[in-house]
Formats: C-alpha cells, structure tokens, sequence
C-alpha cells in the first residue's frame, strides 16, 4: 500500500501487468528447479523462467521509466495489492501436469498478446514484443508437447492433466478481461484489445486439449479476476515475502 | 571383448591423442572414466540444490537472471556429462540408481548449507574457482568426449567464477549487513573449498593409476597449492580474510604456505556425516519419484504414436 | 417418539423457559437448530482460515499471541457448537462431513480472501461486530444448550472485536503504508459485513417459524440497521472511511441510512462462486483426509487399551 | 549479519537461545492452525504454540533488557544467522507423527531445563522458570499421550511415528551440548548443565519409547548442531522471511 504504482501513465501501468505476470510466471517455474522430473525438464523449465524473468525487467524498466522507478523498486517494493499479475501465474503451483497445463493457457495467450503487441503505435514495445513472440512460441511449444504426452500418456497422467485442467480453466477468463485504461489504449492502437484474443485462444486451446484426449474446455459460472487491480489470492503474499525477503532486509543496499 | 588391443590404447595415449568410445580400451580404464565422469554428473546435479536454495529471494532481478543461467547451466553440464558416461555403456538411468542408492558419489562440498545471499557470490568465486582449477587439465584428459564436455564446462564456470566474485565483490563494498554477510560466507566456503581438491597426496589413492592413464595430470595438493595461490590476492581486491591465521608468502616456495587442514571433518563429510548429506539426496530422490509417473507418460505417449509429439521446443532458446 | 407432547413444548417456549435436550420437541424445531448451530459450528472453524492466513506473519510479538488466542477461541467454538449440535441427536462426524459434501454451509463472509495485515483487524472489528448484532439475541435463543454456548462465545467475540479495533485504530494512526492498508481493509470488508445479516427482510426465508420458536428475535434488517448505526461512530473515532457515499444519518428514523448492497454478489458466493469457496472447502476436507490415520491410529489404541493413554493434558492451559 | 546481538551478556545470550527455541517452535506448531487432524488437536496444538510464544517473549525481552533491544527487534529484525534456537525446534513440519515427536522430545528437554532453572541464582529467571515448567508438563503429557497412541495405534501410524523418530533422532544431541558461556553460567549457578540434562532425558525418553512400541533410541554417527552459533538449515531462512515480512515491509512502524 505504499502506492509506488498509482500515478503511472495508462501505458505504464499496461506494461506493469504483463511484466508482472512475466515475474511471477517466473519466480513459479523456477521453484521447480531441482525438483523437476527429469534433467531435460530442469534445463527446459529454467529456460521457460529465465526467458520470463528476461521479459519481466523489459517490462518493468519500460514502466518504471517515466515515474523514475527501477526494475528493482517495482519488484522489491510493492506488497501484494500492488502487484498486477493475473490470479493464474500466482497459483502455488500444484504437480507437474499443473505446471504444464498452466504453461500451456500462458504461453498460448502470451503468444497471441505480443503477435498483437507486434503492431502497436509505441515503436519500443512493439520491438520488445517481436523478440518476446519468439522465446514465448517456443514455451507454447513446449506446453503443448507435453500436454499432449500426458493427456495421451498413461491413466494416471491423464487423471492428473484433467484435474489440473478443472483446476486452472476458471482462471483463464481474467485473462482477456478489459478495463478503461487498457480500451483506451487498445482505442488508440497502442495494444491489442485483449477480448479480440479470446476467440483464437479459446480455437487453439481446444485444439489441443482435443488433441490430448481431454476433452471439451470445462463449463462453470465460477470465472475468478482481481490480479490486474491487485486483488489476489492469499497465495502472492507468501510469494512476495519470500521473493522479497533479503532485498527488504538489507534497506538501501545494491546488490 | 575380453581380448583387448592394448598395443593401440598404449600407442594412443603415448602420443596424446584422444582415446574415443568405439576404441578399445582396458576394463579398469572405462570403469575409472564411469565413475569419475558419473561423479561429475553427479555433483553438477545435486550442486543445483545449495544454489538454487537462493533462487526465489535473489535481491536483484539481474542478480536472480544471473543465477537462474548459473543453475541452469548446471543441469546441462550434468545432461553433457551422462551423455559422455554414456558413450562408456552405462545408461544414465542406472547412474542416477547408482547415486540415489549411495553407491556413487558426488562432491561433498555440496554437503554444506547456503546460510546466506552471500554464500551464492563465495560459491561462484571459491567452489567454481577450485572447480575450475581441478578441471582445466581434464580439458585434456585421455578420454575425447569427457575432455570435450570439460572445455565447455570450463568456458561456463570461469563465467560463473567471474560473476560470484564480481557479487562477493559489491557485497564486500555495500553496507556493513552486506560485507559481514560477505565475510561469513568466505570464513565458511574457504576450507571446504580447500578440501575439493581431495586428501594429501601422501594418502590418496586412485591418482597413480589415473596419472598413467593421462586422466588426471597433477597431483591434489599441487592443484590445492594453485588454488590458493590464485586466491589470496583475489581475497586482497575484495578487502575480505580468508579465515586462515597461518596464511603467508612464502619467498622461498613461491607459493602460499597455509594452515592445516581438517580432514577428520572432510572424512566425516565423505562418509555422510555433513549437515546436509541427507537432505541432498532426499530431495533428489524425491524428485526422481515424483516424477516416475511424468517419464511413464512421455513413455507410453512415445509407445502409442511412435515418436514425441514435436521438437521439446525450448532448444532454440538454450544459451 | 413420534406423538410429541406439543403442549409441554409450547408452553416452555410460551413461559420462554428454556427448552433442553431431554425435552420433546418438534420434529422441525429439531431440524432447523441443527442446521442453524451446525452452520455456525461450520462457520467458526472454516473462519479459522483467513486470520490463520496471518498467523506466522503478524508484525509484532504481541499481535501474534493477540491473533493465535483468538484463532484457538474459534476452534474451541467450533467445539462448544458441535457439543450442543450432538445434544440434538447427531454426531460431529455427520455434521463435518455434510460440510465437506457442500450440504451445510457456512457463513459467507470467510469465502473473501484476507489481502493483508490489516484485514485481521478490519474482521475483527467488522466480521466479530456484526456476529455478535447477530448472536447476542441468541443468549436468549429458546433451546438451553445453544443459548449457553452463545453467552461464553459472545463473551470472547466481544474480546476480539475490541481487539480487531484497537489493531485497526494503530494501523489508522500508523505511517503512510499502514493507514493505507487500513482504509483498503475497511473498504474490502464493509460491504460483506453488511450482508452478513443475510438476505432483505422481504426475502428472508426461514425467519417468520424461528421467530415463532424463539430462535430468532430480530429480523435481518433490523439486525444490520443496529450494526450500521453501532460502527459509523466507531469509523468516525478510527478516521477511516466507510466505503458507502450514501451513508448519512436520518433525523427522522434516528438511524443511519445506507446504500444499497449487491445481493447479486451475495448470492453469488452463497451458491458458491466467492473468491475462496473452494479454497477454503479443499483446505478443511484436506485436513480431514490427512488427519484420517491419526483418528485411526487414537481409536485404534483406544480399543487396544480399553483408555486413551492420559488426560489430553491441555486442558489445564486452556483459556 | 546485521549483530544485534554481538554485544549480549552471556546470560542474556542464554535467554536468547532458550527464547528462539520457543519463538521457532511456537512457529511451527502455528503452521498447523486449520490442517490438524482433529479440533480438539487444532485447540490443543494452538494452546501449545501460544504458550511457547509466551515463553519466547519472556525470554527474548529479559535477553534485549539490558542492551536496550525489544522482543520485537530481536524476533524481526535479526536475520538467521543470528538466530540461536536449536536446528529441532526449526525442521520443517513433516506429518503429525513428525510434530508430535519433535514435541515429545522438546517439551521433554524443556521440562528438565525449567525444572533445573527454577534453581538459577538470577531470581527473575528462576520464577519465569517455576511458571513456565508447569506449561511444558502439559504440552510434555500431551505430546507422551499421543506418542504412546500412535506408536502403539495403527500399522500406519506405527511406520510414520519410527520414520519420525529416525529422522528426528540426530538433532537431539544439540540440545545438551555445552559451550564456553554456557559452561561459566552453570559454573555461577545461574543455569542448569546442560550435559546434566542428558541422563534424565534418555531415560524418560527411553521409556515412553519402549512403552510406545518404538524401540530403542535410533544409533548413528550423525548428531548435527549448529543452531546456537547461528549455524542453521537451510529451512530456517524462509521461515525468517515469513514470519519477518510484514515488519520488514514497513520500516519504524508500531503495531
């Protein structure tokens, strides 16, 4: 509540968001690391992370910018309710089919948004998101090859692929959820409107979960949002504690 | 195979040329190389832990894009590093049983804990740096495709040496929290990092055969000797001790002369008495059951349609 | 048991004697308490949630002591309830697993996430001050063994909610961050409170039979008029804000007249789809399911030994 | 790194030690609020951890006093290296065999240490001992009454109370070990010995054990310490950065 992030600029606080998820998307893989169910999946997982991370400080440095606020500041120094992720990229994250399924809604969206992002009227994101399309195609990739090893794989991979898929779906609306500043910014050709993203992802994401043996996109009223406004589960909290942990304990210091 | 042309592996080794997998060689040989390679394996993939310990609360972004590569980079020596065990004929599946089980080692230095932020810069400064002086003559080991993955496991860890001490080194100039943070970490990496270089030669054993075998090209304590020689001016430019009262130049040796050892606690270390032996291969055996059901998958997937579903996708992406 | 001496029934209520277990009652009397006392059994164990959510990070020694005594009142309460619950002729196991199927609710105000430290306060202040508007009539409730539980968790209630308004009131008068938390707190909370009275007299269903059986003494809106008018001043003394532009008082009525509240959201999370309705399900019948061989393991010993091994033990500290 | 605590009296360094072993324990028995496997074990188990916190502000305000720290600066604003509690008291919760065992064998030692405390030559010590031992006697027969139960319960619950014990075993060495302070405030008469201890403590141990059907005390070389010289496990850390959060995120702020 320190209201770091109140005044910034339509299009800075749009940069925030996606940055954020970036993060948090980020900080959640690489909590796999070490425990990840094979050495490929170790180096593929990090690398998902570190692109994420890579895409986060983009991002948060191109928000920060104008407010003269570091990549650090906006990491380390906002609590939860300042933070603007969606709920998806914060869930804890479950098991491995969790993760994948996760990926997979993420980086089917993320590869949608920066296609779009490709055209915006701000030549430096536009850029950013030439660069990002690429490293998110191979992440969609990815998710996709493993959604379908475990849809298809054994009965137990597909039990668990099925629960994860219950699981994370009502999450994904938010996703393509539009407020004032994003339509006005969409309005004047700056980003892309997030609803125009739904029907292809909603095309290719059933596709795949076809594909896999998985059936049909789950129904349900239940369509859980806050993140942009930073209204988040009670799990970003213990996140951000520990993320942020030795920065705030050491105030001032560079590291 | 039990008749081996031993003529040829002596000529090829008399003439330092690479011994390759489709050579003949003794059985002593390659099952010095397994063990050894597999122990390298090894310790790139449980020394993950220490560091990825600090993952999730690096205190910089550029600092955690550091690590994350660091750790990475780690989980792919250890894919090189199998693979070239591979080519020896074991499989990397009963490697992992092999260090799961206890029956194969991995280095024990992994066996401290990382108490701080600052331990992520000593072990990048001193457990790399000694890593890196213990496996530069192996960049021309006997063996072609263990020498080979060491030339690019040796490019990697200088840069992850460079970036530890360059993380010690603003820790060592920030704040007085920063640099005692610093300085604990070096009072407790520096003898551990000592001891990777393996007993005294008095009492070593392997070396002899390995030395014939151009495996291993100088002895422990002329590495441990280098290592240290390497570091004490390091230390100097960071404006940190190393925790050793007997530390001095020696005007007639030209090298270091430093304090005793404790090998009671190395051995203790070895034989699973650290602080975290257990914990190390709880987790990686943790890891490895979890993920049965996930290596199942891809099993069976790969049985019904008769391939992978698409390229994994992420190896374009891989620096 | 199926002729009920109606007369004796009416007359204690008609004397508003009290009625207790041993008494005949209506089958439907029956019925109504134990879905009303097993919801508020529900209700003090899963509100146990969000508070625990800031149990291992209160921000002083002494909120945490505040806040853990207060958690383990709630789960004491839970105990008084379902003890009078099974006066009524079922058991704790039925009641807890008519919870776990979604058969018996819960108060719906705990299906809101606690964003922050301050939402400890902003509950006790709020979510205690509207339980008790609401349970200090049930002091008075016609069944005995309700009624008694009532009076000492009204008792305690009244405790934390002084206790969640002096955390409030620091917060209020704390630095730029912690006002700030505050006000968000209270700006989360209000609207929730309000409806925690429950649906517009007009629409109430239930009420007019449990006014008859004195279980009920006031309606819902007379109920949440009463809150409103007890916390404006309360906001007032904090300095916060309440989050209502048509919260004024009316000369005429001598009450505080209020906007209106979003019965959609109410229903909404009451059929299910509040932030946390599943979350909160999971983590009880997770609990229940982790905790299945440790009742194994007591009743097992139990029948070994003809005892439990001693007296509990805690029971002496309890306060 | 930050020595708060550099400068303590020995005695007071005692306090510390004996405070952070309550304050972490106390901790870690929070953790189980809403996941226990019955109410009545939800109400026991809080009752437990906040008489330990109790305990621990006793004890960590005695031990600031004089150097003018508050509880709240020794428990928020030290990081775990400066922490002194036993490695027992910090080991992540396993099951609740795991938690009742390391209770058994915590409130055993507890109930000696206060025991012999009540003789301290520091009068305040001694009457916050006298009250203190009548607390762990009953988180002592707490923790015995359900050892005995699942010892001697179920197959399940058998396995899971010896794989406790096993695992759980080795750290109880710390506890009576005896450093130079400590040694010079047993010598004064100010402190029970800690090694005087060991005896009774294998006993009572031993025989709730055999009565339990759990054997005999486990052997084995591996008896680590470290925990009140500031060497922890790596789990002490991220239970800093929980607990520590909230205070950390607002600097100089009263609660």
């Amino acid at each position: 509540m320190t209201a770091l992030t109140k005044t910034l600029k339509p299009l800075d606080g749009y940069a925030l968001a996606l940055g954020d998820d970036a993060l948090i998307s980020s900080h959640r893989l690489s909590e796999w690391l070490t425990y990840a169910p094979d050495l490929e999946e170790e180096v593929a997982l990090a690398n998902i992370a570190l692109d994420q991370l890579g895409q986060a400080r983009h991002l948060l440095g191109f928000a920060g910018r104008s407010s003269g606020l570091s990549e650090d500041e906006l990491a380390y120094q906002r609590v939860d309710r300042e933070y603007r992720n969606s709920l998806l990229a914060e869930l804890p994250n479950g098991d491995f089919a969790h993760t994948i399924l996760r990926l997979f809604f993420f980086s089917t969206y993320q590869r949608l948004l920066y296609a779009g992002l490709t055209a915006s009227a701000d030549g430096e994101l536009a850029a950013f998101a030439a660069k990002a399309a690429v490293e998110v195609g191979y992440h969609h990739e990815y998710a996709v090859s493993w959604t379908l090893r475990l849809g298809d794989g054994t009965e137990e991979s597909h039990d668990r692929a099925a629960a994860a898929l219950a699981e994370l779906w009502p999450y994904t609306a938010e996703l393509f959820a539009v407020d004032e500043d994003v339509a006005a910014l969409a309005a004047e050709g700056l980003v892309p409107d997030p609803e125009s993203l739904a029907g292809p992802w909603s095309e290719q994401v059933g596709t795949v979960l076809a594909q896999a043996t998985l059936g049909t996109a789950p129904s349900g009223t239940w369509r859980p949002s806050g993140g942009r406004a930073g209204l988040h589960t009670e799990a970003l909290g213990y996140l951000l504690a520990e993320m942020q942990s030795v920065h705030r304990a050491h105030p001032g210091a560079t590291w | 195979m039990t008749t081996i042309s031993e003529s040829r592996f002596d000529a090829l080794l008399a003439a330092d040329e690479r011994i390759e997998p489709r050579d003949e060689m003794p059985e002593a040989y390659r099952a010095t190389l397994i063990r050894q390679i597999a122990q390298h394996a090894h310790s790139e993939i449980i020394g993950m832990q220490p560091e990825g310990n600090w993952l999730t609360r690096a205190p910089s972004l550029r600092r955690k894009a550091i690590l994350l590569a660091k750790v990475q980079d780690e989980a792919g020596h250890g894919l090189y590093l199998y693979a070239a065990a591979e080519t020896l004929g074991v499989s990397r599946t009963e490697l992992l049983d092999a260090l799961h089980t206890g029956r194969q080692r991995y280095s024990s230095i992994f066996n401290y804990p990382t108490l701080t932020w600052a331990d992520v810069g000593a072990i990048g400064w001193l457990v790399d740096g000694a890593a890196i002086v213990n496996q530069i003559p192996l960049t021309r080991c006997s063996f072609g495709p263990y020498a080979r993955a060491m030339v690019r496991i040796c490019q990697e860890e200088s840069f992850h040496q460079r970036q530890g001490y360059e993380s010690l080194h603003t820790l060592a100039r920030g704040t007085e929290g920063q640099r005692a943070m610093a300085q604990d970490a070096v009072d407790r990496w520096w003898w551990p990092s000592l001891m990777m270089f393996g007993p005294p030669d008095a009492t070593s054993t392997h070396s002899s055969r390995s030395t014939e075998w151009k495996i291993k090209r100088h002895s422990n304590d002329e590495l441990r000797q280098r290592f240290v020689d390497l570091c004490v001016p390091q230390a100097e430019i960071l404006g940190l001790t190393l925790p050793d009262a007997d530390l001095r130049w020696n005007e007639q040796t030209g090298h270091y002369d430093y304090g005793e050892i404790d090998w009671a606690e190395f051995k203790a270390v070895l034989d699973g008495d650290g602080p975290c032996n257990r914990q190390r291969i709880e987790r990686r055996t943790q890891a490895h059951r979890d993920g049965q059901w996930v290596r199942d998958a891809a099993a069976a997937y790969q049985a019904k349609h008769g391939q992978t579903p698409a390229a994994r996708g992420t190896e374009g992406t891989d620096r």
